[in-house]
């Protein structure tokens, strides 16, 4: 007997005594979705409808012509060249570019906040593993838009005014408008630091290739991660001084109300990165826990008794291991901090929702267009991440099987 | 149409902003209170015969609009400045100013300043979605002068803001200033600037497309104001009401048919001085000398005493 | 023999899952009182078969036919086979959140509508029969792998089944528990019930099967009845199969 | 033949049991240990004698007004004397009892589901689920059988915040309930629709939804159709937990074995019934942490109605915080809020934690 | 015999569970190439034992000398006795999410600094040893019981050590692969390794240990070659655990 044979089309050999239209599983399917796309196209369209005749009645402009009229109000801070004679183009960019600034800090800080917190909890110091726990159950369990308020409002309080600065070496100042720091400004042959860094990132990239068969061949361990810190820190240091110093600080100055000169950090933003990565963090931790704890304990015993040190064990073992039950939760956690920064509009932190389904949104009236452009952005947002962290978690999962 | 909505319903539904004292602010047992509301109530007094039966939907700056062009409030009646912009694209229709407003700056006495112009490189807390937003803008811009704003959104925030030292100047309509001011822990500490950037007529205003209540939301600001211009005040309406005035007699309904035209009751206007108040009333009730805030009439007060306020004649 | 004697009938019947040819041109006739002891390697496709019978899986082609019913795309077929075929899974699948009685009388009362006291009447009858009547108010959860099973036999038979599927009901047992699971299938052979049993108990099949059924490669290989399958298979497969079993 | 004598079990050497054990075990096994335990406690308790000095030792607790605040501690006057609006908003004084008799049903029946071993449980839930809606609906907003009636703006503090996490989260189950099982469809269209609802929701912050619920609804729907703003609020959230709901619930489903899909359709149950009576009840026990946990996250979303115009208890104190009469109270404002939601939310979550050990232990059988 | 002979020393080892008294003046000498199996009741404290050879857990009085090297709470001490010691654990332990290959290799290239190739050529060469080279590249998941278990013990002897512990390791695995194991063990022990086996497997017991030790509460009650220890068993105790092994 052949066992090539194909598998047929459908049922085409199927006997067909056909069963009654309502009774037909496949057809029934049909009825069900068709009747779904009936129903939903329909709200569509009445909603569709309804609004463009409300709009119309209440002659309220539409379409996005908007987004090139200029804007005329000023934005706190900006990644980009902004005044006030932009269009609200721009002020969405710059919304946008803001809402991406403090949640990618925020998931790098939240991230690293979190798996100290979580390894912390699972220390043999009881001192530790319970000041973790406090930690974890006070600030998951308070209302975030709580938190930022309190980090805000409760720490402006405490911070000094302008004048009486706390400050480090008189270039690094932080009082109630911000923190200051100096910036860096590049003169004529600058460049070959700029030169020096790329160097030593590829120099690194090298070091590490080479360390990996050096240990295939001969065993010996290297420190690469020190030496490629080095490199990268130490390269573009040696060069600045060799070409003589060509970057100079500017350094912020107290200059009539304000400082002027350097980088400013603001409070608002401050606020809400200490408040989302506080918050996100204290889940992260959980999720780290958990994900170790997964591991089971023979793993640890297993690799200590073939000898490997603590920290080898972790590095080699059990984190590979606890990274898959990690990843998923952690993926979502990213998802909500990313939302959670639209918050930001509560402190006067301009970010998308703040700048442009506030300021704009009123401004030109055009709440429809807003709205779905902010919320399609936001799905966009989400979308990436998952889409990357997916990647990810696939990569890792691929090492298992 | 809203008119006929509105008396369905039983109740109007006025959009108010989230708290500012003398303006709009709800007490503590929760009833709302201050110019702004009056208008709503006046308005209330009109087409229902009750000034009690308003709705107040506490709106911040940047939701206001929607609100209105949804259809979620009848009526805005939220210190909202009168604009050709918002006249046109927005879709609304202002039907008044119910107070003469510009914008002014308030600062700090620790600060040493005098003059707006001394505020090169201020830091300014401010409304979020205001016209303040704008004209702050020119404004600097103008005077060659730089600024960082500070953008919150509702004015408690504002003030919190400002209180805590975020900012070097808060920036608002001057009425607002002075209301701002009295929710300082120490009210004296801070002072209004003598300039004035800008024209803020404030007034209520409606969705296009409705006349009639266009109309009728008009004219009960018009009533408030020819009420004070003819003398007529809530503790004397109902003795004048029986004078010989032919005015007075057409005012309060016993003659003509204003109502009928406006498609509310003969006595609105008689209403609305009775349960409101003229706007001279209104006006010292919520903002007036005599309140925490202690504005002079200036340029609200009537035409014939040197203001602005001037209605167009009832016939 | 006219096709109306046999209580199920398998015509050429194929499946496929994705490519996969599982079921290759299967035929099989069961008479009504018939008992059939499937057996045969991993994977060879028993259980697709079984399944295929009260349509947990559907066929590609061929032809089904269950007590006269040709199995179709038709859910009125398919409910009405599913009424006349009883089927005890390996791992029992009782409800763990209803009580024993409750798991034998849901089907009858929600399926064929029998007032509820009738069914509580029914499903202690069989209960007894299985020997477990004692335990009718206790959860699944709290009995032991045997005794789920026989809970499992009695759900099945609540519904007055014409046959009865069996995949591998003692596989999942502790060899201590294994004979009263037999016990209670060999006396419900015993009441002529038509049976389908998948399982490697060759006890069993000496002792009540009509006919041993040997399938590989999704292709049924021998069948015989139980004395000749195993004192004298006639294909190379079923010795070598056999050989491994009885060694074991 | 020898006879066996077990040697006598002596005490364990001192070092490594008692007081004594447990410090050298779990704050100074080694010199890093050490070191880092006592650098920890200094901190601890140098940050936690100021707190308690202020919250509690100089603390003044009763009074009508800040006059009565001399210690210099916390005044926890500012509470105490706002206290019922706190949690009633501007519901009328005389009708506190109506909110009061809402909440405690609603609590006596959730207990009474909770707790093992009580009788009627069948009972109990169709009362939760299909009465008591109702009578909360009469009881609260009233204008039925003499009741006053209490317009929807008038809820507020804590009282609202409860009203819409547990509707937000009763009305989300059984959308949720749907959305998960349109997901496992095998019908492509019907999945699609419950995938990109599902994913869509998902990804959009809770303030634009909020937003979009409080001023854009009525552009969408025909003039005059109107909603109660609390009620928009309600949808919006609804819509949204609904999106979380699903994958719990999915969580829920798949943790059903096959094998218990399987037996249902043996024994010719057909779809809805084999959900409703074998498959959604099991799954429903094992859902109740995920149930629980996102009931804690709406709970705590609700404090984002604030920034709809909505006197939550968050908005309401900080309403209460530009009282002149009562400036610069703002921590004890917020601290008050602070605890009153850490206390629901850590309550709920070691009660779903502790269900999810008893659902763990009762799976290993 | 002078103590430099010893490839294990116990001396008089003590340890406790919180109050629970464990290990009692256990004292135990192992020679280099001895075979010893340790057998008893649960709960006895053998796999406690073996345990505190590796320092797995921290014994409280008295001295364990491991190749020369007295257990304290010196790193140092107890990295190098660790890599002279070989560990097999009940449950395999191998780490999933590497194959085969590199779960041997793991400990040679990153505790001794071998080079790769020289490791994994040395990890082929036990995997020959124990029967399994063409599963090399494979993860553990995709291993029977049987071949997971001989995975564990070629990693082991990966780091060459000079004593293997051996923790029940046979009695997670279903009974058709518990001979592969046994016989890997068996080949091991005919190489002169060092080796402590803690089982309930008499049959290995009889034919390659040199001494069998019986424990109980915490004691050795027993110890002697096994001829003697099965058939001539000093103590009651004894007695009555052989009993009950035999029978079963
Ligand atoms: N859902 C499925 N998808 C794909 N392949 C399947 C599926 N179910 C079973 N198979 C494959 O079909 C073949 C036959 O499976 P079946 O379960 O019928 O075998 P069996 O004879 O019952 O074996 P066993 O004795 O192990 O139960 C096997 O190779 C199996 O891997
Ligand atoms: N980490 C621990 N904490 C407390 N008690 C323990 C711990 N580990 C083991 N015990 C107890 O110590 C005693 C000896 O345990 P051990 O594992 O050494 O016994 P065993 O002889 O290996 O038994 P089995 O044959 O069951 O493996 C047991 O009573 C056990 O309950
Ligand atoms: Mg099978
Ligand atoms: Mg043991």
């Amino acid at each position: 007997m052949s066992s090539e044979a194909k598998k047929p089309q459908a049922h085409s050999t199927m006997p067909n005594n056909k069963p009654l239209f309502w009774n037909d599983p496949e057809k029934r399917a049909l009825f069900f979705q068709a009747l779904l796309i009936l129903a939903v196209g329909g709200a569509i369209w009445i909603i569709v409808d309804n609004t463009l005749a409300n709009l119309e009645q209440r002659g309220i402009t539409t379409g996005f012509d908007f987004l090139s009229k200029p804007a005329g109000f000023g934005i706190l801070q900006s990644l980009i060249e902004y005044n006030e004679q932009e269009s609200y183009g721009r002020t969405f960019i710059v919304g946008l570019l803001n809402t991406l600034l403090v949640s990618g800090i925020g998931i790098a800080l939240a991230t690293l906040l979190g798996f100290v917190i979580g390894v912390a909890r699972l220390s043999h110091n009881w001192l530790i593993s319970r000041l973790a726990l406090v930690y974890i159950e006070i600030f998951r369990n308070i209302p975030l838009l709580l938190q930022i308020f309190f980090w805000y409002f409760a720490v402006l309080r405490a911070l000094p005014n302008a004048k009486q600065s706390l400050s480090i070496g008189e270039s690094v100042f932080l009082n109630i408008r911000g923190l200051y720091i100096p910036s860096p400004v590049f003169e004529a042959g600058s460049s070959i630091i700029l030169i020096a860094l790329i160097t030593g990132v590829i120099a690194s990239f090298f070091v590490s290739r080479w360390a990996h068969k050096r240990q295939d061949d001969t065993g010996q361990i290297f420190p690469t991660t020190w030496v490629n810190l080095g490199l990268i820190v130490g390269l573009p240091v040696i060069a600045f001084f060799i070409s003589g110093s060509p970057v100079s600080l500017e350094y912020p100055e107290l200059k009539g109300f304000n400082f002027r000169g350097g980088i400013t950090v603001i409070p608002e933003f401050l606020a809400l990165l200490v408040a989302l990565s506080i918050y996100t963090a204290a889940f992260i931790a959980e999720i780290v826990r958990s994900g170790i704890q997964s591991v089971h304990h023979g793993q640890t015993e297993a690799a200590h008794a073939l000898g490997l040190p603590h920290g080898r064990t972790l590095k080699l073992v059990i984190i590979p291991q606890a990274m898959r039950v990690i990843i998923p939760p952690l993926t979502s956690q990213y998802l909500n901090l990313t939302k959670n920064s639209s918050l930001a509009t509560a402190i006067g932190y301009p970010d998308l929702v703040s700048v442009f389904a506030g300021t704009t949104l009123n401004q030109t009236g055009q709440a429809v267009e807003i709205i779905f452009i902010t919320m399609a952005v936001y799905l966009l947002i989400s979308l990436l991440i998952s889409v990357f962290m997916n990647w990810y978690n696939k990569r890792m999962s691929l090492v298992e099987r | 149409a809203t008119l006929d909505t509105v008396k369905e319903r039983g109740y109007l539904q006025c959009g108010v902003s989230t708290g500012l004292p003398g303006f709009s602010n709800p007490d503590d047992k929760g009833n709302w209170q201050g110019l702004d509301v009056d208008v709503c109530r006046a308005v209330a007094a009109a087409a229902l015969g009750d000034a009690s039966k308003v709705k107040y939907v506490p709106l911040n700056a940047k939701e206001r609009f929607t609100a209105l062009q949804s259809g979620e409030i009848d009526m805005l009646s939220r210190n909202t400045t009168w604009t050709l912009t918002r006249d046109t694209t927005l879709g609304l229709n202002f039907t008044g100013v119910s107070y003469y407003d510009g914008q002014g700056f308030m600062v700090s006495k620790k600060l040493g300043v005098s003059s707006a112009l001394e505020l090169d490189g201020a830091t300014v807390c401010i409304q979020a979605g205001t016209t303040t937003e704008l004209n702050l803008a020119d404004y600097f811009r103008q005077n060659n002068m730089t600024y960082q704003p500070v953008v919150f959104d509702t004015s408690d925030q504002t003030v919190q803001g400002f209180e805590a030292g975020r900012c070097d100047v808060l920036t608002s309509d001057q009425s607002q200033l002075y209301a701002l001011r009295i929710k300082l822990a120490d009210p004296s500490s801070a002072m209004v600037l003598p300039e004035v950037i800008s024209k803020e007529p404030l007034g209520p205003s409606v969705r296009q497309g409705d006349d009639q209540w266009f109309n009728l939301v008009k004219w009960s600001l018009f009533a408030a104001v020819t009420a004070e211009e003819m003398g007529l005040t809530s503790a004397n309406v109902d003795q004048m009401k029986n004078s010989d005035n032919p005015d007075v007699k057409r005012f309060t309904g016993a003659e003509g048919d204003f109502g009928k035209a406006l498609g509310v009751n003969n006595d609105w206007a008689y209403q609305i001085v009775k349960q409101v108040g003229n706007y001279g009333e209104i006006f010292e009730r919520n903002v007036g000398a005599n309140t925490p805030l202690g504005i002079a009439r200036g340029l609200n007060a009537l035409w014939s005493k040197g203001g602005l306020q001037y209605a167009p004649p009832m016939r | 023999m006219s096709s109306e004697n046999y209580m199920v009938q398998l015509k050429n019947v194929n499946k496929w899952y994705g490519n996969f040819h599982v079921l290759k041109n299967v035929n099989l006739n069961v008479k009504k009182g018939e008992r059939i002891v499937i057996c045969g390697p991993s994977g060879s496709g028993k259980s697709t078969t079984i399944r295929c019978i009260n349509r947990l899986e559907e066929h590609h082609q061929g032809e089904i036919i269950v007590n006269g019913i040709t199995l179709n795309n038709d859910l009125k077929n398919i409910e009405s086979i599913r009424r006349d075929v009883g089927m005890v899974f390996q791992h029992f699948n009782l409800f763990p959140h209803l009580t024993v009685l409750e798991n034998c009388c849901l089907a009858p009362i929600w399926v064929k509508k029998v007032p509820r006291r009738e069914a509580e009447a029914t499903a202690m009858r069989y209960l007894e029969k299985v020997k477990i009547p004692d335990q009718a108010k206790k959860f699944p959860g709290q009995l032991s792998g045997g005794q789920q099973q026989r809970v499992a036999i009695a759900r099945a038979l609540c519904m007055n089944p014409d046959v009865m599927l069996f995949d591998e009901p003692t596989s999942a047992l502790d060899p201590e528990m294994v004979k009263e699971v037999l016990d209670t299938m060999i006396s419900l052979a015993e009441t002529g019930m038509t049976m389908l049993c998948v399982t490697h108990e060759m006890g069993f099949a000496k002792s009540v099967a009509d006919r041993v059924i040997f399938m590989d490669g999704g292709q049924i290989v021998e069948e015989n009845e139980p004395n000749e399958f195993f004192n004298n298979p006639q294909n190379e497969r079923t010795q070598l199969f056999l050989s491994q079993i009885l060694n074991h | 033949m020898e006879k066996f004598k077990p040697l006598p079990s002596l005490p364990a050497p001192v070092k490594t049991t008692g007081i004594i054990g447990w410090l050298r075990t779990n704050l100074f096994s080694s010199p890093l240990n050490s070191v880092m335990s006592l650098i920890l406690g200094y901190i601890v308790l140098s940050l936690l004698i100021p707190a308690i000095n202020w919250a509690f030792v100089k603390a003044d607790w009763f009074g009508t007004s800040r006059d009565a605040c001399t210690s210099g501690g916390a005044c926890w006057v500012f509470i105490t004397s706002r206290f019922s609006q706190f949690i009633y908003g501007f519901y009328p004084e005389t009708e506190y009892w109506r909110v009061d008799t809402t909440f405690v049903v609603l609590a006596a029946s959730l207990a009474w589901l909770m707790i093992n071993h009580l009788p009627w449980k069948k009972w109990v839930s169709i009362f939760a689920v299909f009465v008591f809606p109702f009578v909360a609906y009469v009881l609260l907003h009233g204008g039925h059988f003499g009741l006053m009636e209490v317009e929807t703006h008038r809820w507020g503090g804590f009282m609202l915040t409860l009203v819409i996490a547990v509707v937000g989260i009763a009305a989300a189950l059984p959308l949720g309930i749907l959305l998960a099982l349109g997901r496992r469809s095998q019908m492509p269209v019907i999945k699609s629709f419950c995938v990109v609802f599902i994913e869509v929701w998902r990804g959009v912050p809770l303030i634009t939804v909020l937003f979009m619920a409080s001023v854009m609804l009525p552009l969408f729907v025909p003039q005059d159709i109107t909603f109660d703003k609390l009620l928009r609020a309600l949808i919006g959230i609804t819509l949204f937990q609904s999106a979380y709901m699903a994958e719990v619930v999915r969580g829920g489903l798949q943790a059903i074995p096959k094998g218990q899909y399987e037996a249902a359709d043996a024994l010719g149950l057909s779809y809805w019934r084999s959900m409703s009576m074998i498959i959604l009840p099991q799954a429903l026990k094992m859902m109740i942490p995920g149930i629980v946990n996102t009931f804690i996250a709406l709970f705590k979303d609700t404090s984002l109605v604030l920034i709809i115009g909505l006197f939550d208890l968050l908005a309401i104190v900080q309403a209460a915080l530009t009282d002149p009469k009562w400036l610069g109270f703002s921590t004890e404002g917020y601290v008050f809020v602070a605890l009153m939601f850490w206390v629901f939310c850590f309550g709920m979550s070691r009660y779903s934690q502790h269900l999810e050990r008893k659902l763990h232990t009762g799976h290993k059988r």
